[in-house]
Parts: C-alpha cells; sequence; structure tokens
C-alpha cells in the first residue's frame, strides 16, 4: 500500500511513521512537505505528531492553513483514508475534518506514558483487524489531548457510531482513573462520518514492535492494509 | 545613534565593570598595542570571562584524560565525539545553565536545552536524547516548588516541541542549593563519520552567514554574569531575559543538518554564551584564519542597537557558517525553504584578525587568537578546616533507630530519593522510536535503527559526598555512572562532565576544585574512559556560601548487541536474588543520616576502583550471556532502597510489583547494613536454572557475591527487620514528589 | 499611522477551563478567598499598517480572528481597534 | 453583587515574542501582508464576590496579577474592575 506521511515544519513523528510504515510494516511511504499540493497518489495520508509550527497560538491551528491542508480535505472529500495521529488529530479537528476540538490536558501537564485503549467500533478501515471490546497498550505524548465537544455534537458522534476508541483500564473498563487528561466521556479517537478520516491521540507510530513495549499499533496499521480503499468507506 | 556608546571612554571603572582586572587590561593594551574602544573591551570582556575562557580552570581540565581509540573529537570543540562501530560516531555533552534559570526558571532550563541542542547539532549529528540533572533546596519550600516546576516545564517544553526524547536524568534536592540550583543539561546525537564538521573558518573569500532568529538586546554580558556571584546588583545588571523558540530551533536543526549533509559547508559554530563575538573569533582561531564582519548586516529584532550590543547579545536560535566556495547559493536556498532568516555577514580572511565594521566604518580589530586565549591562573587553594571535623564524626553517637521499617518508608518517600515519575512523564521520552530503556531503570537505553547497535547513557553527580571529600566523592562520581551503565548490560565508553563549584578564586573552593579533578581523572583512568568535553560554571555561591561541589557526569555506554540490555526490576518469582559486593558497615554521608538523623557529616563511602571495575566487567558478562534477570546497584538509601527498587517497574500503569524475602547480610550496626552506601554492589535477579553458570562467570571475575533470597510475594522482607507490602512501598516511592507539587 | 487591533478570546462558558480552575486554587490558597472565578483566555495585539481602510482592518480583523485566532468550537471573541 | 476584573498582560517590548513572530508569519503567507506585528498575551478574568469594597478588589488584583499572573522579569499587566 501506499502511505503519504504530510511533513510540517515542527512536525516530529513524521520520521516515526515513515519508519514503522516503511520498516516495520514493509510499505511504500512518501514525505508530503507542506508547501506542496501533490500527495502522489496515495491508499492513505498520514498526518503524523509533534508540534507543527511549534503549537504556538494553539495546537494545529495554523498547520490547517499550509497549501497541503487543502490537498488533504479534498483527498478525503473523495473518500481517501486519512489518519491524524497525536498533532495530526489536533490539525484535522482545526481543519474542520473532525468535529470537536483537543483543548489543554486537566492536570495542565504534557503527559508521556503508555495508556489503555478499548475499541469501541471495529466497523472501519482502521480498527477491522480488532474486536469491540478489545483493549490495546499504546503510548500518549501530548500536552493538549482533552477532547472536547459540545452536546449536540456529542449526540451526533453517538448517534453515527464515530468514538472509535476510549481511555481504559488494562482490563478494558472506561472509568474516570483510567482517563489520563479530562476527555468528554474518555475519548481517545474518533472518526468522520463517512469513516474515512480517523484522528486518535495515542501513538501507534510508537507502538509497533515489541522491542518498544508494544506491538499493539501494529493492528491498527494492519485494519489500514486489510480495508480494501474507499469499500468500507458506505457502511 | 550608535555614535553614544561607541564614545564611551575606557576608564578603570568601565574596565572594572567589564569584570576585567586591572592586570588583564594591561596585556589587552600589549597585545593590541593601544587602548582598546569600548566594542573591543567589550569582546574581550566576554571571552575572557570565567564562562567562555575558563581563565581558572584550564590548567587543571588540562590533567584530564581525553584520549582513547574510541575517540574521534575529544575537548576544543562544540560536543565531543566517539565511534561507535559501523560507520556511526555519537556526539554527546552537558552542559549548565544555572545562573539563568535561577532569575527565569522556564526561560533559563528552557534555554540551556536549546544551547546544547546546537552543540550537538552543528556538529553534524542529529540529537537523538536529551538528559539532565538538577539541584535545588529543600522541596518543603514553597519558592522551591515554582523554581522546580519552572525549571522541569521548560526543559519538557523545549525537548518536547523539538522532538527529541528526554530519556533520563537525575533530582536532588539539598540545603546548600537553596540560594544556587543547578540545572545542567546534556544531549546526545548520531552521525556517520563521514558527517562530521568542525567549527572553523578556513578558505580566504568564503562568505560568513548567519542564520536564525534575528538579534535583540537579550542576554546582554549573559557570559560575564554568568561568572560572578548573584547579588543584587547582579539582578539589574540584567537586561532582559532570553527567551526559548523551540519551534525556531527545530527549523535550524533540520536546515543545518541539510546543510551539512548536503556537503555545502566549510564549518559552522552556534551561537550560545558570548553570542557572535564567541561563535566569530573561535571559528577564526581554530581556522587558523581571520574574519571580517560588518554588522549592520546582522538581521536585527530592536531599533538602534549599537556595534557593541550586536557582538554581545547572546539571543538565542542562532548560528553563524562558513559556506564552501560556490555554495553561498544552495545555502541560502535551504534557508529559504525551512523560512528562516540568512544573511551573509562577512568573509574569511588570511589575516587572524576578527575584524568587525559598521557599514564599512572600523569598529573593532583584535587578533582573533587574542580573544580565545584568555590568561590563564593558579589560584592559591587550602584545605577547608570543617574537612576534619567530618572525618572525626563518631557514628556510636548516632542511636539505631528501633522501627526500621518506618526509617524506610520515610527514606522511599524522600523526594531525592523517589521516583521521579513526576518529571519524566512530562518529558516526551519516547518520541524516534527508539526508547528501550525509559526513565526509571539505571540507564537508559536507545538503539540504532538499520543496526544491533544500543546506546545507554546516565547522568550523576553527588555533591554531598564530594563536599565531606572531594577526592573520594568524585571518584565516586565517575564509578556510579558507570555501574549505571553496567548495570544495564552496556560498556561504558565515555564521559562528558560539567563541574559545578562555587568561586574558584577563594583558596577552600579551589581546594575542592582541585581534589574532584584529581578523583575524576584517576576513577576515568582507572576504568579507561576518556573524558570528549564538559563544562565549568563556578561562582555559584551567594552571601551565605557556595554549593557543595557538584562534578556532575554524564556517561555513554555502548551495546554490540542491544538485545543485550537488562533493566533494574525482578521479573519473575522463584527468581534467585544475589548480591555482588560487599554488605556496608558505615552510615557516614549516606542519605540515611541526613534523612532520618538530620546529619551531613561523617567519612564518605570509599571506592576500591579495581573491585569497581572487576564489578563491570561480570556485569557485561552476564548480560551478553543473558544470565541476569535483573540489575540494580545501591546507591542513596543503600541495600534496603535499592531492593525496595527493584520489586517495582518505573513505567506508569503497568506497575508490576512483585516482593521478594532476602536475608541481612553481615554483622554490626543494623542500619548501617540496610541503609549505608558501601560502594561497588549490586542486586540482581537470576533464573534458578541459570545460577550455576551465573555463580561460575561471578566468581571467575573475583567479584564477591552471595545469595540472599528469592523473588516473590506480596511483602518485602529483609530478615527479621523489614517487612512491609510492596504496594505500601511502591505508593510512597512513586506519589511522593507528586503529593508535593500538588499542594 | 498605523492600526492597533486587541483581540480578547475568551472559552466559552461550558467549556471547562483547567488552567482557571488551578489559578483559582492557588489564589484561594494564597489566601485570596474572596475570588470566586477564574478563566484564562488570549490577548493578542495586531499591527495593520496605516494603508487600510478602518472597515478594511475591521474585516481583516474578523477573518483573522474566525480562522486562526479563535477555535470556533471553544472559544469565543471580540475585538477593538484602534488609530495609532 | 461581585466584581469583575479584566487583567490583560503583554510581553514586554524588549522581550522576544516567538508565539507572535510566528503567528504574523502565518497571516502574512495566508494573504494579511498588512498585519506588520503580532503581540500574544494572556487575558484573565477574576470574579470576587461582592464583600469586598472596590479599593480592596483592585488591591488584592494588583497583588495577584504582581504574584501569580505575571512574571515581572519578562511581562508587563494592566486590568479593570466592573461592578457585575
Ligand atoms: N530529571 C529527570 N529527568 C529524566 N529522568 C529522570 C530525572 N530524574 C530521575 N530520572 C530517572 O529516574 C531514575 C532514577 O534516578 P536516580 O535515582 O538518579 O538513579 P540512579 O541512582 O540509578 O542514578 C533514572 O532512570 C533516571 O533517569
Ligand atoms: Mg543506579
Amino acid at each position: 500500500m501506499r502511505f503519504s506521511v504530510t511533513v510540517f515544519p515542527g512536525s516530529n513523528c513524521d520520521h516515526d511513521c515513515e519508519y514503522v510504515l516503511r520498516d516495520v510494516e514493509k510499505q511504500d511511504v512518501q514525505m508530503i512537505w507542506h508547501k506542496d499540493t501533490d500527495l502522489k497518489n496515495p491508499d492513505c495520508v498520514v498526518v503524523p505528531g509533534g508540534f507543527s509550527y511549534g503549537d504556538y497560538l494553539r495546537t494545529g491551528a495554523i498547520a490547517r492553513f499550509s497549501p497541503v491542508m487543502k490537498s488533504v480535505a479534498d483527498f478525503a472529500a473523495k473518500g481517501g483514508l486519512v489518519i491524524g495521529i497525536c498533532n495530526g488529530f489536533q490539525i484535522l479537528c482545526e481543519a474542520g475534518l473532525l468535529p470537536g476540538a483537543l483543548i489543554r490536558n486537566k492536570g495542565l501537564k504534557f503527559i508521556c506514558q503508555n495508556v489503555y485503549i478499548r475499541v469501541e467500533n471495529n466497523q472501519t478501515p482502521f480498527t477491522n483487524a480488532c474486536k469491540v471490546g478489545q483493549t490495546l497498550k499504546i503510548p500518549i505524548a501530548h500536552g493538549e489531548g482533552n477532547y472536547f465537544i459540545d452536546a449536540e455534537g456529542l449526540k451526533s458522534l453517538k448517534d453515527n457510531n464515530q468514538i472509535i476508541v476510549r481511555y481504559c483500564d488494562e482490563k478494558g473498563n472506561v472509568t474516570p482513573e483510567a482517563n489520563p487528561n479530562g476527555s468528554l466521556e474518555n475519548i481517545a479517537g474518533i472518526c468522520n462520518v463517512n469513516r474515512n478520516v480517523f484522528g486518535l491521540m495515542p501513538h501507534p507510530d510508537r507502538s509497533g514492535e515489541d522491542i518498544l513495549g508494544s506491538h499493539d499499533g501494529h493492528l491498527i496499521w494492519q485494519s489500514i492494509l486489510a480495508a480494501k480503499v474507499g469499500a468500507k468507506c458506505a457502511d | 545613534m550608535s555614535s553614544s556608546i561607541m564614545d564611551v571612554e575606557v576608564t578603570p571603572k568601565v574596565v572594572k565593570e567589564h569584570g576585567l582586572k586591572p592586570e588583564e587590561y594591561d596585556h589587552i593594551v600589549k597585545i593590541l598595542g593601544r587602548k582598546p574602544n569600548i566594542t573591543e573591551l567589550g569582546l574581550y570582556s566576554v571571552m575572557w570571562s570565567e564562562h567562555c575562557g575558563y581563565k581558572h580552570s584550564r590548567a587543571l581540565l588540562k590533567t584530564l584524560p581525553t584520549k582513547g581509540d574510541k575517540v574521534l573529537q575529544g575537548p576544543g570543540e562544540n560536543a565531543g565525539i566517539m565511534d561507535i562501530g559501523e560507520g556511526w560516531a555519537v556526539a554527546f555533552k552537558v552542559e549548565s545553565h544555572n545562573h539563568p534559570s535561577a532569575i527565569e526558571p522556564y526561560q533559563g532550563a528552557a534555554t540551556g536545552v536549546g544551547g546544547i541542542l546546537r552543540d550537538i547539532f552543528t556538529m553534524g549529528a542529529r540529537p537523538v536524547a536529551n538528559l539532565n540533572s538538577l539541584r535545588f533546596g529543600p522541596l518543603t519550600d514553597p519558592k522551591v516548588k515554582r523554581l522546580f516546576a519552572g525549571v522541569v516545564h521548560g526543559i519538557a517544553d523545549y525537548g518536547n516541541c523539538m522532538g527529541i526524547p528526554t530519556v533520563a536524568g537525575e533530582v536532588v534536592f539539598d540545603d546548600s542549593y537553596s540560594e544556587n540550583c543547578l540545572v545542567n543539561a546534556m544531549s546526545v546525537g548520531l552521525l556517520k563519520h563521514d558527517q562530521i564538521i568542525r567549527g572553523k573558518a578556513t578558505g580566504v573569500g568564503n562568505a560568513v552567514i548567519y542564520i536564525g532568529a534575528t538579534t535583540g538586546r537579550d542576554g546582554i554580558h549573559g557570559a560575564t554574569f554568568a561568572s560572578t556571584e548573584i547579588t543584587d546588583e547582579s539582578t539589574e545588571k540584567r537586561s532582559a531575559v532570553q527567551v526559548a523558540d523551540p519551534f525556531m530551533e527545530k527549523l535550524l536543526m533540520e536546515a543545518t543538518l541539510e546543510l551539512i549533509h548536503g556537503d555545502l559547508l566549510v564549518g559552522i559554530q552556534d551561537m550560545g554564551a558570548a553570542g557572535l563575538t564567541c561563535s566569530t573569533c573561535e571559528m577564526a582561531s581554530r581556522g587558523g584564519a581571520g574574519i571580517e564582519i560588518d554588522v549592520a548586516k546582522v538581521p536585527q529584532r530592536e531599533k538602534g542597537m549599537t556595534p557593541y550590543e550586536i557582538l554581545l547579545s547572546e539571543s538565542q536560535e542562532r548560528m553563524l557558517l562558513v559556506a564552501k566556495p560556490g555554495c553561498e547559493q544552495k545555502v541560502h536556498d535551504v534557508l529559504a525553504k525551512w523560512d528562516l532568516h540568512a544573511a551573509t555577514i562577512g568573509v574569511v580572511t588570511d589575516t587572524g584578525r576578527m575584524i568587525v565594521k559598521e557599514n564599512g566604518k572600523l569598529v573593532a580589530d583584535v587578533p582573533a587568537d587574542s580573544l580565545t586565549e584568555a590568561p590563564v591562573y593558579h589560584p592559591a587553594k587550602s584545605e577547608p578546616a570543617i574537612l576534619k571535623e567530618y572525618k572525626k564524626f563518631d557514628e556510636a553517637t548516632v542511636a539505631v533507630p528501633k522501627d526500621l521499617n518506618e526509617v524506610l518508608e520515610k527514606l522511599m518517600a524522600d523526594p531525592t530519593i523517589a521516583s521521579k515519575r513526576w518529571v519524566y512523564r512530562q518529558y516526551d521520552h519516547m518520541v524516534r522510536s527508539n526508547t528501550l530503556i525509559r526513565p526509571g531503570s539505571d540507564a537508559a537505553v536507545i538503539r540504532v535503527k538499520g543496526t544491533q547497535l544500543g546506546l545507554a547513557m546516565t547522568i550523576d553527580g553527588l555533591g554531598s559526598y564530594c563536599a565531606l571529600d572531594p577526592y573520594e566523592g568524585a571518584k565516586i562520581v565517575v564509578a556510579e555512572a558507570a555501574r549505571n551503565i553496567a548495570c544495564s548490560g552496556a560498556q561504558a565508553i565515555g564521559m562528558t562532565d560539567c563541574l559545578n563549584f562555587g568561586n574558584p578564586e577563594k583558596p577552600e573552593v579551589y581546594y575542592y576544585f582541585d581534589r574532584v579533578i584529581a578523583g575524576l581523572g584517576d576513577a576515568c583512568r582507572a576504568f579507561g574512559i576518556p573524558i570528549t568535553g564538559g563544562n565549568v560554571s563556578l561562582y555559584n555561591e551567594n552571601p551565605t556560601g557556595a554549593i557543595d561541589p557538584t562534578p556532575i557526569v554524564g556517561m555513554m555506554g555502548l551495546f554490540q548487541n542491544v538485545e543485550n540490555r537488562v533493566t533494574q526490576w525482578f521479573k519473575k518469582e522463584g527468581d534467585f536474588i544475589y548480591l555482588l559486593g560487599e554488605i556496608g558497615q558505615s552510615i557516614g554521608g549516606s542519605r540515611y543520616l541526613k534523612v532520618t538523623h538530620g546529619k551531613k557529616t561523617g567519612l564518605c563511602p570509599t571506592l576500591n576502583l579495581e573491585t569497581e571495575l572487576k564489578l563491570h566487567k561480570s556485569l557485561k558478562a552476564l548480560a551478553e550471556s543473558h544470565l541476569i534477570q535483573s540489575a540494580h546497584d545501591c546507591s542513596d538509601g543503600g541495600f534496603a532502597v535499592a531492593l525496595a527498587e527493584s520489586c517495582f517497574t518505573g513505567v506508569t500503569h503497568e506497575a508490576q510489583v512483585l516482593g521478594a524475602t532476602v536475608t541481612l547480610l553481615g554483622t554490626g550496626r543494623v542500619d548501617a547494613r540496610l541503609f549505608g552506601e558501601a560502594q561497588s554492589r549490586v542486586i540482581v535477579s537470576v533464573k534458578p536454572s541459570d545460577a550455576v553458570k551465573f555463580e561460575e562467570i561471578v566468581k571467575k571475575n573475583g567479584v564477591p557475591v552471595e545469595r540472599i533470597g528469592v523473588v516473590g510475594g506480596a511483602e518485602m522482607v529483609i530478615g527479621s527487620e523489614v517487612k512491609l507490602p510492596v504496594v505500601k512501598l511502591a505508593d510512597l516511592f512513586f506519589t511522593s514528589i507528586e503529593k508535593t507539587m500538588a499542594l | 499611522m498605523a492600526w492597533h487591533v486587541s483581540v480578547y478570546v475568551t472559552l466559552k462558558p461550558s467549556v471547562m477551563d483547567p488552567q482557571g480552575a488551578t489559578v483559582q486554587r492557588a489564589l484561594n490558597q494564597m489566601g485570596y478567598t474572596h475570588v470566586t472565578g477564574v478563566r484564562v483566555g488570549k490577548f493578542t495585539e495586531l499591527e495593520f499598517d496605516g494603508s487600510l481602510s478602518e472597515m478594511d482592518v475591521k474585516k481583516q480583523a474578523d477573518e483573522i480572528c474566525d480562522k486562526l485566532l479563535a477555535n470556533p468550537n471553544t472559544e469565543s471573541y471580540r475585538f477593538t481597534v484602534e488609530k495609532k
């Protein structure tokens, strides 16, 4: 499969995404500079984590105006698969490709640690290799991962089954203690109505190999590889 | 406008304000064959400050061992570089940012990280890991809490934003640092041998190019400031605070690496202390050339800046580079790609002089070498009387506490001993997906992608030992760092150090300095570890006294095969527990003596270098033959604390807790055996099926070894002295700092 | 002549403000017990050159706030324009 | 009755503002070429209960700004008090 990873000034998990896709998952990967508009015909676009534009002003706020994001939006509108990880999730929300916003962590501090997330919906191109209720151990590393959406938005997320992963404990219980950042209803990742755009705060790019302490992120990549492009979009 | 400062007359008072001694001024007059103007005086003042010129330390630093087969670049450059095989090399260095952090903790610490990162990537290396060593007063003081929080936040924000994992560090809280906190930052970078570049200017006519942030009035006199004691006046003298801009630095890093790896440069140097002045004269001097620049061409942030201010500004995130002939345009293209400012501000000459003009008008003309060769002093030294007092301390006057469980609980929660999870959870320690051993174990380990190689790293300091016995203390610092590397299974290959002391012009301080350097040197020679670079921070003093002499040691270890790495945590119920080394007999200088009895005195532990080296060798052999499940050295808090720390993993949300039951070896004071800090001791766990082979290897290496117990259960039991639920110990250990900081 | 625009961005009342809550707790602990609420927002100053009309400045400032300075999901904004 | 205090914290002019500079660059690139300067500061709203006099509110607000909301090394502040 062919992946395009966007690179903004200040992206820093672009390298991790490139590595896990090329060297671990053995896929075709190209890096797309933010000033370019040609996505080079990918099957899936990855908007990686990091600190685009230093996260100055507000995470993801400036990056969404990069020329490349217009192309990403067009690609998504046509049903192309887009995954945003951490800062990538924030950018997708800012760009309006996903609903809601990510605000400052409840504890105000940056948090880097492993967390568990529970798969709430596996009928997506990003989670089809998982079972509903399955827990994944994946690291987080963010200061602004506190998912917020207004009541109406939340209802529509639920009505459309767009909540894909939630923070949980090791056994899969979604509890307040297992919520690292204050996210509404422990939301860790959501997709759009069409199921082809996915954003999550945890890092599957840092958990694709045993040597790193967890390979659960591999299930996300495997799902994407298994999804026949566009096929699952009609679910 | 700018003529006003240019006209300032150089009087003895002005000379003094610039921190220069009358004889130094006379020397300058001799060098120039005339009186310097105010701008030239400014140049000498910053370059001959302790911070840049190492006036009071250079003579002793020369005695340190710096050579070795693997050393590709020793001291004298922005960072040391060592060969790690397969065409790869590692660049590393530690540096202090103590004074700026004391005044503005967030920005001071952040710019400290920025500075050390620039040192690494200017060598052509991509930074892959950061470490830090911190010292504060007691954490009960609200002022200290703010300082600690600000410093950690600054380090976190900078490294996180740059995308460089902060993988290890250490934090000590002690009265001696109440008025002078220490913030030492270390960075580690990877590069290929053929990517090494140095900070030199060569090739007459080559363009000298300025890149990065614009120049403002921030930090003017920072270097001189870092070389004097903190007084109320110095708070006045400070100009605008340096503000960290990690985003700019990230761009600068990517652009710089692209320039270097594209082979477009002759040399490059970052602008750190003493800014443009330092980078210009050092590059010229290293290249045996001259440089001529025009300050009017320097991108400026503020209006009406004088040449003096432009030359001395310490605005952050700037670099100076010399392009290869014909590459100037390509350099500008790369910089434009990264949206960075760039300006050609001068040329390389063959005059050996640093010539500064402003719009073509000469403002300074001095021999470049004379700036980089500050006078060398050999200050007087005298042994502090207090050292003899310490030695007279009689341990018998300290009663052995009845409840040793209670003592252990108190030690586990002591902020110096307790887990620093509150700190490292704020650091992205996983970015770049190389971190195989995260913070919390004796040494952090990262892999080198595409190879079997791995790097172990640690940073350590023991000011309280050095205060009691500077020579022995310094040896122990090196030994402890090397031991942490050995526990991880790696081979220590090189070291960097930051020497934090008081005012060296005071004979007692200089005595400590002298003895510490002797100790560091002897230990490194015994272990065959070269020192490839470092930093000196003197004048860490305030009206109530100097800090404990605090050498901080950053140690690099190498794995030929990173699969051999070992962590400090017990792995499996039923594994045997062994103690390598001998149980202690003394409580002198221990954290226990301080925490439980309020005393900082006694004989500091002693260290036998040969014994220590044998220990390291056997640990490496054991790791390579996969015969140990875990290894953890006994340091702060002694045997009991080390055993407890082996019972729980440091990783949040997967806290694996495994109890242990062991016998307490030895005879004599039970508190000394539990909490004393005798050296060269490591607790390991071993699969029962490996026990025979394990014992063989250890004995062959001549290391004392004793099987003391077994892993398992919910409690930690030491003889009849200690018996506590492991979850209770873990809770005290992990939440102590969190709870204090939440108040 | 130039235009000075002061932009005030505040969190919508329905959005939790952890920073404000922390500041309030700190203040109460420091003895400022009469402080009953704290909200932290942003204050941004924009300079426009004098070649634009006041109306254009207002129009552009509004766009800038809407697109960049505030996130409509969580924040509201207002601004004032002055001649300098 | 209650008091509403609006606090404006800005960076001192001599202090570099990387955030502002980055926002300005972004705005210029987005086509807002008349924007010649951006400074990002903080806007904090404090509520005081009505039991204090206006003078006391002013006194406390001033202390709070000085001690907590602004960093005297790098920032200046001003505030306004309103009855609500
Ligand atoms: N400031 C810090 N930053 C990152 N990691 C830290 C920091 N302080 C302590 N740690 C980590 O906590 C663990 C324990 O530190 P320390 O007690 O100093 O270990 P040791 O005694 O083995 O040197 C180590 O893994 C260390 O890297
Ligand atoms: Mg250790």
